[in-house]
């Protein structure tokens, strides 16, 4: 909680993602992974035992050719606002929702492996580490010395790149600005991504662009249903796209179809 | 000849007892592996003699992050030629600066690579004292030996009670517990990654 | 005292009592949590002074802007430079994780070099044929390989071919359609940031037998049989020439599967709404032939000057395309793949060589043509490198930038121009330096200087500022020749013969038609292998169906097999792949036996 | 050799025949203590669990067993609370039983965790408002009560009973017996619920999320209740199956009907709840949240039947059965009318664990499926050889059914009868 005695600038980061932009093409996954020090895919590794806090979807119609159409959705975590489903199933506080930011913490080194919190998550968002992390030899030499490595058996996921908000923080008051001012960065997909489709920013914050984009018709949010108020809006114009925010249609789609 | 023949109580007590002084005399010293410092620094020299404050030697870089202990090159500034006629100070010239070898200190307040510690933000924006967590180390003559848990490998000063009897204890605070106790007072405390990474 | 079994019971349970009250028992399971927090395996990062380095990626001819973050000498993170005119900000994946190649486990860390010295050598006295294969025509290094050819008696400059001529330059800006025959337009072509702020301004029409990820974010996505771009382009050239070229188009839509009605629609687009232009991820004339058509050149495809070039060098070996070099004529064979390039089958540069030949790779990982040479030299690589960059081919006006090094490279690297110039006995001295100087004794063009892409005159600088900016990551590019004569296609490319469709029942769909043999960072394997977004190295897709039909699996091995050759594959099953085609990711082993559109079969291993 | 061991006045197989009988059972734990070594040693990659299938097996397991093992507390429960002294006869199975039940699932959840060596922050760093805090806290209590009322048993040993201070301290214990048999019903009724709210809270999986009761969702009390009813029913089958292998009689009839009949009871009243809150579910718990219920049993294999299967066919049908008097009199239809409850619960503990995360929650997710690694089934191997060895043990040492003396001696006489008779 935020207390009189000390108030510091509350924020709530958010993200809007433009569908209509992205091209697919991968860039924000892996400037997540250099960003935070997550390692190559392990060779005995699936699309479902590996490491990828941000995640590119090929997501099409369902039809056939030449009605098929095809989008790319990258799914990370929503940072969900209220009953946030992790936070509450969690038995030892590895979960936080910081009422700073409004960023879903997750810390690796209180974390016992149970995976509630993944059992918990309706985006999948949430990662288990399988395996211990491992690079080529050498390749350790590129680590990122702002995020901590993370061990064998513990769960990790996104956190708005929090190290980029330390860092953030740090030139503030390197430069003498008091805590009540905002902090303002951005995470390494947002700003890898080479078509400007990942907009982030602060919602509470109206001239922010993903304020502002959240505002428009064409936003739309997973699973809003839910209630749970995620931070991530995603955006689209094509009616059948604004869809797929919805629950599963049994039979919609068959088995989806790589890039 | 008799034999002594100690009744079943007296063995379980004996035993309690045994234990009991191993685990609180032996273990507290047990537990630590004990590193000595490469040289034989004296802050207190430094401080009166030399006049430095502590941003002198433990200076912020330009974007505000926090260099830590001083390089040799600092130290060879002033000390290019033997400065004084103690036995440290001839060793420290023939060990490091001649040979330009960089001295192995060994960080009392080295943090584990899974927190983030900003000293700006504490220094600048808080206005904090180093001795506030660090303690008189800026007053000592003399660099005490660095302890490390066998284990955990962390520094004594950063984790850990004080375990009774044990002869050290380090003022200030750098364990967690201080950390959380003071952004408590503060009202400061909203998530595990403010101080974690 | 004698000690009975109870009493060493009663002992142990008493010890066992007074241990619980020690902080023995509790301070162990808290060191033992400690000691999971960071146990042996998990690498702990370097921490340092933190710096910002700027560099021009040379890991394609894009040439895109790198702004890097490095902790004391070790680049640890990549970005693109939003202000950048060209480059916009725009930065791949690949160009993302550069600073992991120096890394890669395939990295080639020493060579014989005084053995290959020798061949060289003797070669030149000799008198022997001696060619430099240039993967990647068009900078600094290429013109000193082309000085160092015609220094010696014998000497050859090879290029890959270029079926859109040697100087020619898309116009994206100028065109309002676009159709391409599977370029991957909006997966990497060109310079990518440029393509992007381009895109809005035409209609992309995309022939592909799959959805790419281009398909699916063209404005018209054209399904085709696997391997009949030809008969589809035929086609429509019938239509356009009103029946002089090509075939008619119901043969072509037979064989396409593409409606007559769309061939004749496609026709109109090209020639109805303002300037148009044709491309081809294969390359093939029959179906660029259709710019001329179409009147591209000289509006959507350009000549592109050449960056400007000390007086001192004119004395240069042409350069010859790899197609016009005699059969069985070369006798020492210098390949340089230290910066990525074209790949060319080996079997086409097999055929030029004579008999006991000696061939010599500058590379950095033992992919590529290191796997045929005698000799393969250690080279430095992206971002250890020094040297330009040449042009993208999207772009309209000459530019030079280059791409400089953020860390140092190992010892006991080659640096292939040294190499060959040494050899050759060339006056020594810093070429790029004197490019530079040639640059600002030209006086055209402006600077853009990092780190915000402002740009300055080169009329306004000293030669040792432009030297200077261009060494920071500086980006100079010149205004486009209005007056250069519109280029000439050079469509004389070699079509691929008919092979029976008995024995190779499945038609080959390459996922890069003309990729490069530099294999990317171990990272990129969360593109392959945990989202569906590329295909893995050495990964080939089948249609459930058509594996069905062979009997294959999920994840089964198998080999991959065409009239060139075979090679071991790993099956992935994929309803996006037509049936009857198998969907290949190109690279080195595979780019040597087949290529799109290739008849192909899969045998399960 | 182990005379000295067993109880006075019954009546044990030879040490050979005993052990020929065990062998196979340590064969099979030392197997599946390797398998969970594996996942300790080289991790969690050695499971087929994956980041969308994060719970599997073990899970499962953990969940039915503990449903079965409630028969200790209720027993307990209704010996020393509700006075029914008939159950005199196998309370000391049930604790037994529930003893292995519980230590077996606890095993199981050491391995399951990724970093078993920070299991016990969640005593030291609890997160009040985790059903997983309020299980780990009851279970690893309820464990210790278990020890406690596993431990006269064991001191009633033949040969420890020589050592007069077990004597006495067993006595001290067993004076505790109502305090340990209250709390433990206590303790149980509450990880029992913890358990169904588990997944009753999942605010993000639509198809476990229930609505609340005071601050518990629904399954927390449909948990208490089912389990409570196949307690009963799982004492009722082991003691069934001793019988059956010792090829004795150890308990009376009456007191298996009993048992029978309890289990009926509570049966029925948990079919009802759980129909009644199946039908809010899919009438609106469900749709609020944006899935139409029907759409979860599209997914094949798991279409209705398996809603039906686990209400009717091994709710229901048990019940009935249970309930009528006739029946529950032929041991065929008690025993497999028990067997059936079983299963039923067993059942209901596979769709809240694995089909919930079967069952896809974005619309471009797949239907999941999963295949447990030989590492996880070999673990799961290890509970059930671990189990079935401390119950021999127990049984062949220990007196598990106080009646079984008096049936033996009841027989002999009546043996003694027919032969005077014959000798007239």
């Amino acid at each position: 909680m935020i207390s009189k005695k000390n108030p510091v600038r509350t924020a709530r980061y958010g993200m809007t993602i433009d569908i209509d932009r992205c091209n697919g093409c991968g860039a924000c996954m892996v400037a997540c992974a250099v960003e935070n020090n997550i390692p190559p895919a392990h060779a005995g590794a699936s699309d479902r035992k590996g490491l990828t806090w941000i995640r590119v979807f090929k997501v099409d119609n369902g039809a056939e050719y030449p009605a098929k159409r095809s989008v790319f959705i990258p799914v990370l975590c929503q940072q969900c606002d209220k009953d946030t489903p992790c936070v509450h199933v969690c038995p030892q506080q590895a979960v936080d929702l910081d009422p700073a930011t409004g960023v879903v913490g997750q810390m690796p080194e209180r974390c016992l492996g149970c995976r509630y919190c993944m059992a918990a998550c309706p985006y999948h968002a949430r990662y288990f580490n399988w395996w211990d992390p491992e690079w080529p030899a050498g390749m350790e030499k590129t680590l990122n010395p702002d995020v901590a490595p993370r061990m064998r058996g513990v769960v990790e996921k996104c956190n708005f790149c929090h190290g980029r908000w330390h860092a953030a923080r740090e030139r503030a008051a390197a430069a003498g600005k008091p805590n009540t001012e905002p902090v303002t960065y951005t995470p390494a997909c947002a700003e890898a991504c080479p078509t400007g489709a990942i907009q982030f920013g602060d919602l509470k914050d109206p001239s922010s662009a993903p304020a502002q984009a959240s505002q428009k018709p064409e936003a739309f949010r997973l699973l809003e249903k839910l209630g749970t108020e995620p931070k991530i809006y995603y955006r689209s114009k094509r009616e059948w796209v604004r869809a797929i925010a919805s629950a599963p249609k049994p039979g919609a789609r068959k088995e989806p179809s790589r890039g | 000849m008799t034999s002594f023949k100690p009744s079943g109580n007296f063995v379980f007590l004996a035993g309690m007892l045994i234990a009991l002084g191993a685990g609180w005399v032996g273990f507290p010293y047990a537990i630590y592996r004990t590193r000595p410092q490469p040289v034989n620094f004296s802050h207190k020299v430094h401080a009166e003699k030399a006049g430095t404050k502590c941003e002198d030697c433990h200076a912020f870089r330009e974007d505000g992050t926090y260099a830590g202990l001083p390089t040799l090159d600092k130290c060879s500034a002033c000390h290019a030629a033997p400065m004084g006629t103690t036995a440290a100070e001839k060793a420290f010239i023939e060990q490091y600066v001649t040979p330009n070898r960089e001295p192995r200190w060994a960080s009392y307040a080295r943090q584990p690579e899974n927190v983030y510690f900003s000293h700006v933000t504490h220094v600048k924006t808080a206005g904090m004292k180093c001795e506030t967590c660090h303690g008189n180390t800026g007053a000592t003559d003399s660099l005490r030996p660095y302890q490390e848990d066998r284990i955990s490998g962390y520094s004594r000063d950063i984790w850990g009670r004080p375990l009774a009897n044990a002869a050290f204890r380090s003022e200030g605070g750098m364990r967690m517990d201080d950390c959380v106790a003071c952004h408590r007072r503060q009202g400061l405390e909203h998530s595990c990654l403010d101080c974690h990474k | 005292m004698n000690t009975s079994r109870r009493k060493i019971l009663q002992f142990m349970g008493g010890s066992a009592v007074g241990a619980l009250f020690t902080p023995v028992p509790w301070r162990l399971i808290t060191d033992a949590a400690l000691w999971s927090e960071n146990w042996p395996g998990v690498p702990v990062p370097v921490r340092g002074e933190s710096r910002t380095g700027f560099t021009n990626c040379s890991l394609c001819t894009a040439g895109c802007a790198v702004r890097a973050r490095l902790i004391g000498e070790q680049p640890v993170a990549l970005a693109g430079v939003p202000g950048h005119p060209v480059s916009r900000g725009a930065l791949c994946p690949f160009g993302l994780t550069g600073h992991h190649l120096p890394y890669h486990p395939a990295r080639v860390k020493s060579g014989p070099v005084k053995e290959a010295w020798a061949a060289v050598a003797d070669a030149i006295a000799k008198g022997d044929r001696i060619a430099v294969l240039d993967l990647r025509p068009g900078r600094t290094a290429s013109w000193t390989y082309r000085r160092a050819m015609a220094a010696i008696r014998n000497g050859a400059y090879i290029v890959p071919p270029r079926p859109l001529g040697p100087a020619t330059a898309v116009n994206l800006a100028a065109a309002k359609t676009v159709l391409s025959f599977g370029a991957p337009l909006l997966e990497g072509w060109g310079t990518p940031g440029n393509v992007i702020a381009l895109r809005d301004g035409f209609r992309l029409i995309q022939v592909d037998a799959v959805e790419s990820r281009t398909a699916a974010l063209a404005d018209l996505w054209v399904a085709i049989n696997p391997g009949t771009e030809t008969e589809l382009a035929l086609g429509i050239s019938n239509v356009l020439s009103g029946g002089a070229s090509g075939i008619n188009p119901a043969r072509a839509a037979s064989a396409t599967g593409v409606s007559e009605q769309q061939i004749a629609e496609l026709a109109r687009e090209l020639t109805g709404n303002g300037p148009a232009v044709v491309l081809d991820a294969a390359g093939s004339s029959a179906v660029l032939a259709l710019n001329t058509l179409i009147g591209a050149p000289g509006r959507t495809l350009v000549t592109r000057r050449e960056t400007p070039v000390p007086e001192a060098w004119k004395k240069a070996a042409p350069a010859t395309e790899l197609a016009e070099i005699p059969e069985r004529s070369v006798r020492v064979l210098l390949i340089d793949e230290s910066a990525p390039g074209e790949y060319i089958p080996w079997g086409e540069i097999r055929k030029k060589l004579a008999a006991n030949p000696v061939v010599i790779a500058f590379a950095w990982s033992r992919a590529g043509y290191g796997r045929y040479a005698q000799y393969v030299l250690p080279a430095a690589v992206y971002p250890e490198t020094l040297e330009d960059i040449p042009p993208a081919i999207d772009a309209v006006a000459p530019v030079f930038r280059m791409t400089v090094p953020l860390q140092a490279p190992p010892a006991g690297m080659v640096n292939p121009g040294e190499f060959i110039a040494t050899a050759t006995g060339l006056p020594r001295g810093d070429a790029l330096r004197e490019r530079s100087d040639a640059i600002h004794k030209s006086g055209r063009g402006a600077l853009a200087a990092m780190p915000d892409g402002k740009l300055t005159p080169v009329k306004e600088m000293k030669p040792e500022d432009l030297w200077k900016a261009l060494n920071a990551g500086g980006y100079w590019m010149d205004t486009p020749d209005e007056k250069a004569a519109p280029p000439r296609l050079a469509l004389a490319g070699p079509e691929a013969g008919p092979v029976e469709a008995a024995s190779f029942p499945l038609v080959a769909i390459l996922t890069e038609a003309r990729g490069s043999a530099a294999p990317a960072s171990p990272l990129m394997s969360k593109l392959y292998q945990e989202s569906n977004l590329r295909l893995g190295p050495g990964r080939a897709a089948l249609h459930p169906a058509t594996a069905k039909a062979y009997g294959i699996e999920e994840g089964a091995r198998a080999t991959l097999e065409t009239a060139q050759g075979r090679r071991d594959i790993f099956v992935i099953l994929d309803s996006a792949v037509p049936p009857g085609s198998v969907k290949v990711a190109s690279g080195p082993g595979v780019l040597d036996i087949c290529a799109t559109g290739e008849r192909a079969r899969v045998v399960p291993a | 050799m182990d005379k000295e061991f067993i109880a006075r006045g019954v009546k044990r197989c030879s040490e050979p025949k005993f052990l020929l009988w065990i062998l196979p059972w340590i064969a099979l734990l030392a197997f599946g203590l390797y398998a969970a070594a594996l996942c300790l040693v080289k991790g969690l990659n050695q499971t087929n669990m994956d980041n969308r299938f994060a719970f599997g097996l073990w899970i499962f397991l953990d969940l039915t067993v503990i449903a079965l093992g409630a028969g200790a507390f209720f027993t307990g429960f209704l010996l020393y609370i509700l006075k029914l002294d008939a159950l005199k006869q196998v309370i000391n199975s049930a604790v037994v039983i529930g003893l292995v039940c519980y230590s077996g699932a606890m095993c199981v959840l050491a391995v399951d965790v990724g970093q078993p060596l920070r299991a016990w922050f969640t005593f030291w760093y609890p997160n009040v408002h985790s059903m997983l805090t309020e299980v780990t806290f009851c279970i690893s209590c309820y464990l210790t009560v278990l020890l406690v009322e596993y431990l006269p048993i064991v001191l009633r040993n033949r040969k420890l009973r020589q050592v007069p201070e077990f004597l006495v301290f067993e006595f001290e214990l067993h004076k505790l017996i109502y305090v340990l048999a209250g709390v433990g019903t206590f303790l149980s009724f509450f990880h029992q619920g913890s358990l169904g709210g588990l997944y009753g809270v999942l605010r993000g999986r639509p198809f476990a999320f229930r609505e609340g009761l005071a601050v518990w969702p629904s399954t927390f009390f449909l948990f208490i209740l089912s389990a409570a009813a196949v307690g009963p029913s799982f004492i009722l089958l082991t003691t069934w199956m001793v019988e059956k292998i010792a090829r004795k009689r150890l308990v009376e009839a009456r007191v298996l009907e009993l048992l029978g009949r309890i289990s009926g009871l509570l049966l029925g009243v948990y079919v009802a709840a759980k129909s009644l809150d199946t039908l809010v579910w899919i009438d609106r718990t469900s749709p609020e949240t944006g899935f139409p219920a029907v759409q979860y049993y599209a997914w094949k294999p798991f279409g209705t039947w398996i809603l039906l299967a686990e209400i009717v066919l091994f709710g229901l049908m048990p019940a009935l059965i249970l309930l009528t008097p006739r029946l529950r009199a032929h041991r065929a239809w008690l025993v497999s009318a028990a067997a059936m409850a079983c299963a039923g619960v067993a059942l209901n503990r596979f769709v809240m664990t694995i089909q919930t995360l079967a069952v896809p929650t974005l619309s471009f997710d797949r239907y999941l499926s999963y295949t447990p690694s030989w590492q996880e089934v070999g673990t799961f191997l290890a509970v059930v050889a671990y189990g079935v060895l401390v119950y021999s043990f127990s049984f062949r040492y220990l007196q598990i059914f106080p009646a079984e003396r008096e049936l033996r001696v009841e027989a002999a006489g009546l043996e003694h009868e027919l032969h005077a008779a014959a000798g007239r």
